[in-house]
């Protein structure tokens, strides 16, 4: 018995991928055989690296989100928390401009995820410590952060100091060996993310505390402590996401990132994370928000859609794929 | 044995023909013929992974077999689901605990049959009817209580509870006694009886292989999901069953006694009390040493070494382990000093079902598979692989969520996840809760070993022999407060009831 | 109130540029016109919902008698009951830029002219690409300000050679109309001119212009007047020349028009009718606010 | 031991209440008490019948919103679902008004409940039958009945015919011995909602469902059913709430009802319903709109804030009203 165990256990490894995980995957390549024959601009380069590019801040923030969600929370406030630390780095670069230069962009880029990581503490604590469904707490905290960035804005728009934009614009608009910026740093964070939840311990102990607090208080783990984690590791994600934005549009506005949270979710759930945790899947979300893009992206390369309709076949798509998921399955 | 003396021409209840079931090219139960007659009392043995609770939802709709076909009552059926079943007059008694806890005792009863008094639903006689049932098997839990604060055996009691509602006529109890104590046990073995003079026919499974020698009519073993054959339990002693259940000889079931210990104890523990009453206790145990904790179900056993861990809000004096005292308790720090924690509630509180073995085994113990920031996965398979082999995990690949192993392998499992940490000290809550008996000398053995080495063993259990054969002290607990110590010759079943029982002039 | 008379100003909330705008010179008049008469009390309230404006309007007039009520409404038809139960109290009534359903209600009108911001475009539009081209639209949140805009450019348009390739919604966000102009450029490999309904988005839109090299996009035109455009309308920017003002300052304007019949002067009523001329180098000084936000 | 446990049963039957289900009637309580001092016209009978009348519409939606979470599902398109209702409901009695005068009302208010349901069904049965997620489905549906209410106005406005207002005003404007009609009509919907989900098979029944999916199907509960009925009662209450809105607003746009559904959810969860399922609380779900609807109201009387922070002290009232609860338990 034990040997046959043990050969089995062997093929396991080297059978990493088990087939329901494609779903996301799969999902992603029909809608790129879709599109290419719906226009065939949907797969030249420029597209495919907009569409890329695009993805990244979608995509950063959901890998920070799919640590929250499978550690078994929830994090609505993804969005205006991005909004609000776009500000506060815009108006720490504009101070520091005068006197650092385009220093100031790096002690920005420190103060932003110094902030992002403070903001998501603030949501793992109140969740925890208080123990209030982080629904709620997000959700007041999403209002908190989106008031706060349109009381800096004063409701208009924070532009960054015109001199420091030329020195920045390369964290978008760059490219190294022909791969923008926003991929390479968004291929940092979902690698870092794929260590953290794969191969180090935090990771496992997010799993099992989404997957069964009791078990996991049972089992030695600092429950409170692994979700507030997972909720700083959010701030620090939307941070990241913040310091590649900002050189976009060079302004932080009080629509900065409004809805994204729904985005954010939905490309995590649809690579295959569930919302009640336990489990988290890195490379599905990077496959879910890569999807949500591209079908925005076919929705205006298409002809077919009503402007007004255009919400109405996103979202039936979003459905159909996952049925077709479901049952192929 | 009045059902061996039944007219053949009276179809069985239930029979059973060549069953099978397949999880992909896992075969589980394969060629399984059974007959279960109105009347009788049929116990199913085996060993742990055997197939008995396989078999079992095979015969009551909650899965459908891969093979072979179900006669009732001389008709063939095919139960489409559960409900199918019940209709027909099948109940079953699940081995894992399957009740809504934020719902109401009585609201799990009468889930999915409520009784109606025009549109609304009807709580004064479904209460009252609740309260019947669960009188007349002697559980303690009012319909009105949420499951969830119910203890595990009072819920186990409204699950029986559950299947005896309606008249039936086949009720199947999948290891009913588990998780409850004597005198609840006597009681339910009062309730099969019952049954079986009410003309029902009761499928009954159980490791208690007394429990089996007292109350069936005929005994079917399975081993390695093969039928070995179906025996009238009066030609059956303990020991036939427990060998044509195993496949060979037994050893002798408890280790002979050891030394009396003689070390300055590994853990003291003075002034403890758990949450708001005034429970303090004390005690310590030394090295080489197993310390038996007895009494009734509820008497605090699981709360008092729950405050112990630091798992529920609770007061201590002085903790020592191993003359260092301990501040902070928590399951982390115990870890680290070195005692460790076996639940009672291998579902709730035990095992992350829906995760595979390996992440199970290795959760409490993370940094034994940890190198420099990384987990060392093939170091965790393997230490899979010794675990599958030391504690004897009967699994046919490794492939699984912890939730698909069998209840007493998922037993098994638990407990090698609390020695990945190599621990000096092992609390155990319910050592052999659904361990076979050939499992069970096993797991005694383990035990002896490990005091053996030099380290110290705390045994909590609800079984009297149990508790007797591996104890080298036993303290006995009621109301919450520890009552009575024995040591050596005093250790016996009579002083353990008596003490443990001296508080209960209530029943 | 210590017997003060009290203006309520009911506006939406802050919710891009062009909304920011009107909060921050709403905030302007208040404070300017406390300061300078002690015995009016401006009470200034955002919404962000038609609904949530509705439930404001009944929340001023329950909690206090008011004099004036000025509103920038969010809708017509949502807002012309609710405001004409406040008239009904005796409230005098000023209604900015979108004009109720019933125009018997308002007893002054301060407005905007959605139609001709987006027609004033179109015909300069028109005029410099010579009647004809293949031109780019993107249009904000489905309100009637964005209709009214788009009808208004879309009819001039639709009297030319001019083809209008594509209109999509980019929610008057600059970030979308990034999204969307660089899939517009994706799509069409020639395209002689952009109308954004909005200069936030407009802002989106020049960025992913520039960041996609192509040169044959003769004009990027906007409206609304926001400051950063009206400075490259001031830079004679070739790609932005113009722009169409919709001032969020005619809250401001109104605020102190019916503030003043407070204070001694003859109750003012009537129309008072922005219009939309083109901001152009020559006169775009006069659009320009340093300090407003928008 | 036993006798404890006992005496502790014994405890909780003759005292039905539980203290902790009290916990957001005092927090209306408090806010009540808090708003008073800040202005005392906050409890003028004018005052007092507005904040109601207008939670009116998100406690209907609310009370089919309970029954959707308890029964362990999630509604994120109600706010779009009533937009779009109120759309078809404007277009039919619009249709009808010539032929049918002020009768076109009630046609067209059957025709809202009508097609309220069927977008409950459609809902409940692509969560039951197609098992995908229902924050996904309900999200993809919210963004298909937005783009069809936007389609339906042309991205404008559905104004309801002249004729018509005057006949259908009094349903919100109207009172009956000083209670105005929109509180009669959602305590009909409440006290239906109380007796559904308290008193009836199917109410135990969703709540099971709720709780544990699994033993509710090993009990013979019809899981899906259950379910999807939940929807459906979700999309009735929907249509409800849009036969009380039209005469307040008159007309349907592309905006209304937007962000409803973070109101309608916020309200069921202040109100002690969790999340997770398995338990719903009509009464405070009553009590969490009013406590929405007080809060509002309180920042447009209250002068104290900047207008740009209204959301950020709301959700800080929010949280903390949350917290207090949680620890004065
Ligand atoms: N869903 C499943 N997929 C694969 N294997 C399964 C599944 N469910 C059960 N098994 C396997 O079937 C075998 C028999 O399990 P079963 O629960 O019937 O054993 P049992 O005789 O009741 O044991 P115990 O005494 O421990 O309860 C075990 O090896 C178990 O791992
Ligand atoms: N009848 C009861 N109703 C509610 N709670 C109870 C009841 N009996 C015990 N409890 C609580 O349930 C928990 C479990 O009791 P505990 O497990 O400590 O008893 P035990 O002696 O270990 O018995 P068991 O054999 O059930 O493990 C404790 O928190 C106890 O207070
Ligand atoms: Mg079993
Ligand atoms: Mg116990």
């Amino acid at each position: 018995m034990s040997i046959t165990s043990a050969q089995v256990a062997a093929r396991d490894r080297s059978w990493p991928i088990r087939w329901s995980d494609a779903g996301p995957f799969i999902a992603l390549a029909v809608i790129l055989v879709l599109g290419a024959l719906v226009n065939p601009s949907f797969l030249s380069e420029t597209n495919v690296l907009n569409v890329v590019t695009r993805s990244a801040f979608v995509a950063i923030i959901a890998i920070g989100a799919t640590f929250v969600i499978s550690s078994g929370g929830l994090d609505l406030s993804v969005g205006s928390m991005m909004a609000f630390v776009t500000g506060i780095m815009i108006m720490i670069m504009n101070a520091l401009a005068p006197s650092l230069g385009s220093g100031a962009i790096l002690v920005g880029g420190a103060a932003a995820l110094v902030v992002g990581a403070l903001c998501g503490a603030a949501n793992g604590l109140i969740v925890t410590v208080g123990r209030i469904e982080p629904f709620i707490v997000t959700l007041g905290t999403m209002g908190i952060f989106r008031a706060l960035i349109t009381f800096m804005t004063d409701g208009g728009s924070l532009p960054i100091d015109r001199g420091l934009r030329d020195a920045y614009r390369p964290v978008y608009f760059g490219s190294v060996l022909g791969v923008p910026i926003p991929i390479l740093i968004s291929l940092v964070v979902i690698l870092l993310g794929a260590f953290l939840l794969y191969r180090t311990k935090y990771g496992r102990r997010c799993a099992a505390v989404g997957a069964n607090p009791e078990v996991a208080r049972f089992s030695g783990v600092p429950v409170a402590r692994v979700q507030t984690l997972a909720y700083v590791i959010q701030g620090l994600c939307v941070a990241v996401a913040a310091i590649c934005y900002v050189p976009r549009l060079g302004a932080a506005t009080p629509t900065t990132g409004q809805l994204w949270e729904l985005q954010v979710i939905t490309a995590v759930v649809i690579g295959g994370t569930a919302l009640r945790g336990g489990k988290g899947r890195i490379w599905g979300t990077v496959a879910g928000a890569l999807i949500l893009e591209a079908i925005a992206n076919l929705m205006v390369l298409s002809d077919l859609v009503s402007e007004y309709l255009v919400a109405a076949v996103q979202g039936v798509i979003i459905i159909v794929a996952m049925l077709v998921h479901r049952f192929t399955k | 044995m009045p059902s061996l003396d039944k007219p053949r021409e009276a179809p069985p209840t239930l029979r059973a023909e060549d069953l099978g079931k397949t999880y992909g090219p896992i075969t589980v139960l394969s060629g399984v013929t059974l007959d279960i007659r109105a009347g009788e009392v049929h116990a199913i043995i085996g060993e742990n992974g055997a197939g008995k609770s396989t078999l079992m939802k095979l015969l009551s709709g909650h899965v459908r077999p891969s093979a072979g076909r179900l006669v009732m009552d001389g008709q063939p059926v095919a139960f489409e689901d559960a409900v199918a079943a019940e209709t027909a007059g099948i109940a079953l008694v699940h081995q894992e605990i399957l009740l809504a806890a934020d719902l109401t005792v009585a609201e799990n009863l009468f889930l999915g049959r409520e009784i109606t008094r025009g549109l609304t639903v009807d709580d004064r006689a479904m209460n009252r009817r609740a309260a019947e049932v669960l009188a007349s098997i002697g559980a303690a839990a009012r319909p009105g209580d949420l499951v969830r604060d119910l203890p595990l055996a009072q819920r186990q009691l409204v699950q029986i509870a559950r299947a005896l509602l309606d008249p039936r006529k086949l009720v199947i109890l999948d290891e009913p006694t588990a998780v409850l104590a004597n005198a609840e046990v006597e009681a339910l073995m009062d309730i099969v009886r019952r049954l079986r003079e009410a003309g029902v026919a009761v499928l009954y499974i159980s490791h208690r292989l007394e429990e089996v020698e007292a109350l069936a009519d005929r005994i079917t073993v399975l081993r390695d999901g093969q039928m070995i054959g179906t025996y009238p339990a009066a030609s059956l002693t303990q020991r036939a069953m427990a060998e044509l259940m195993v496949g060979r000889e037994l050893a002798m079931l408890y280790p002979p006694k050891r030394p009396a210990p003689t070390g300055a104890p590994l853990l003291e523990v003075t002034g403890l009390s758990v949450g708001h009453g005034a429970q303090a206790g004390s005690f310590e145990v030394r090295p080489g040493e197993v310390l038996g904790i007895g009494g009734m179900i509820g008497s605090g056993r699981t709360e008092l070494f729950e405050g112990l861990m630091g798992l529920r809000p609770a007061r201590a004096d002085r903790v020592v382990l191993n003359g260092r005292p301990i501040g902070r308790r928590s399951v982390a720090a115990w870890r680290d000093a070195g005692l460790v924690y076996l639940t009672e509630d291998r579902k709730g509180r035990g095992l992350l079902l829906e995760q595979r073995l390996a992440p199970n085994l290795t959760l409490l113990a993370l940094d034994q598979v940890h190198r420099s920031f990384v987990l060392d996965r093939s170091g965790e398979a393997a230490a899979l692989d010794v675990a599958v082999r030391d504690y004897d995990i009967r699994v046919r690949t490794v492939h699984l969520d912890a939730g698909q192993l069998s209840g007493g392998n998922q037993q098994k499992l638990l407990l090698a996840k609390v020695m990945m940490s190599y621990p000096s000290v092992v609390i155990i809550d319910e050592p052999t809760r659904g361990i076979d008996i050939g499992n069970k000398s096993q797991i005694y053995d383990f035990i002896d070993r490990l005091v053996r080495a030099g380290k110290a063993c705390i045994v909590i259990s609800s079984e009297l022999p149990e508790l007797v054969g591996l104890s080298d002290r036993v303290l006995v607990m009621r109301g919450g407060r520890l009552v009575a110590e024995f040591t050596g010759e005093e250790i016996t079943d009579a002083n353990v009831v008596y003490a443990a029982a001296g508080g209960r002039n209530d029943t | 109130q210590d017997g003060k008379t009290v203006i309520a100003v009911s506006i939406p909330a802050a919710t891009h540029g062009w909304t920011g705008g009107v909060v921050y010179h709403a905030e302007q008049a208040e404070q300017e016109i406390e300061a300078a008469f002690p015995d009016i009390d401006v009470v200034l309230k955002t919404s962000p919902s038609a609904t949530a404006q509705v439930s404001a309007l009944e929340d001023l007039t329950a909690s206090q008698e008011i004099a004036a009520l000025v509103i920038l409404p969010f809708t017509s038809e949502e807002l012309t009951g609710p405001v004409e139960q406040v008239k009904a109290g005796g409230t005098f009534i000023t209604v900015v830029d979108r004009g109720l359903t019933d125009p018997s209600i308002q007893d002054l009108y301060v407005a905007g002219n959605n139609i001709a911001v987006g027609a004033n475009t179109a015909e300069y539009l028109a005029e410099q690409l010579g009647g004809e081209g293949e031109i780019v639209v993107l249009r904000g949140i489905p309100t009637v300000i964005d209709d009214e805009r788009i009808q208004g450019f879309t009819e001039v348009i639709d009297g030319t050679n001019i083809k209008i390739l594509d209109i999509q919604y980019a929610n008057w966000n600059q970030d979308e109309a990034f999204t969307l102009m660089q899939d517009y450029l994706a799509k069409y490999p020639h395209i002689d001119a952009v109308w954004a309904n909005d200069d936030d988005m407009l802002l989106g839109v020049l960025e992913a212009i520039e960041q996609s090299g192509r040169t044959e996009i003769r004009y990027a035109l906007g409206g609304n007047g926001m400051k950063d455009i009206i400075e490259k309308v001031m830079a004679n920017d070739p790609v932005t020349p113009i722009s169409t003002p919709y001032p969020p300052s005619m809250i401001k304007t109104a605020i102190y028009m019916t503030a003043a019949q407070f204070h001694g002067q003859a109750p003012v009523r009537g129309t008072v009718l922005l219009d939309a001329p083109l901001i152009t180098p020559e006169n775009a000084e006069q659009f320009y606010f340093p300090d407003s936000p928008f």
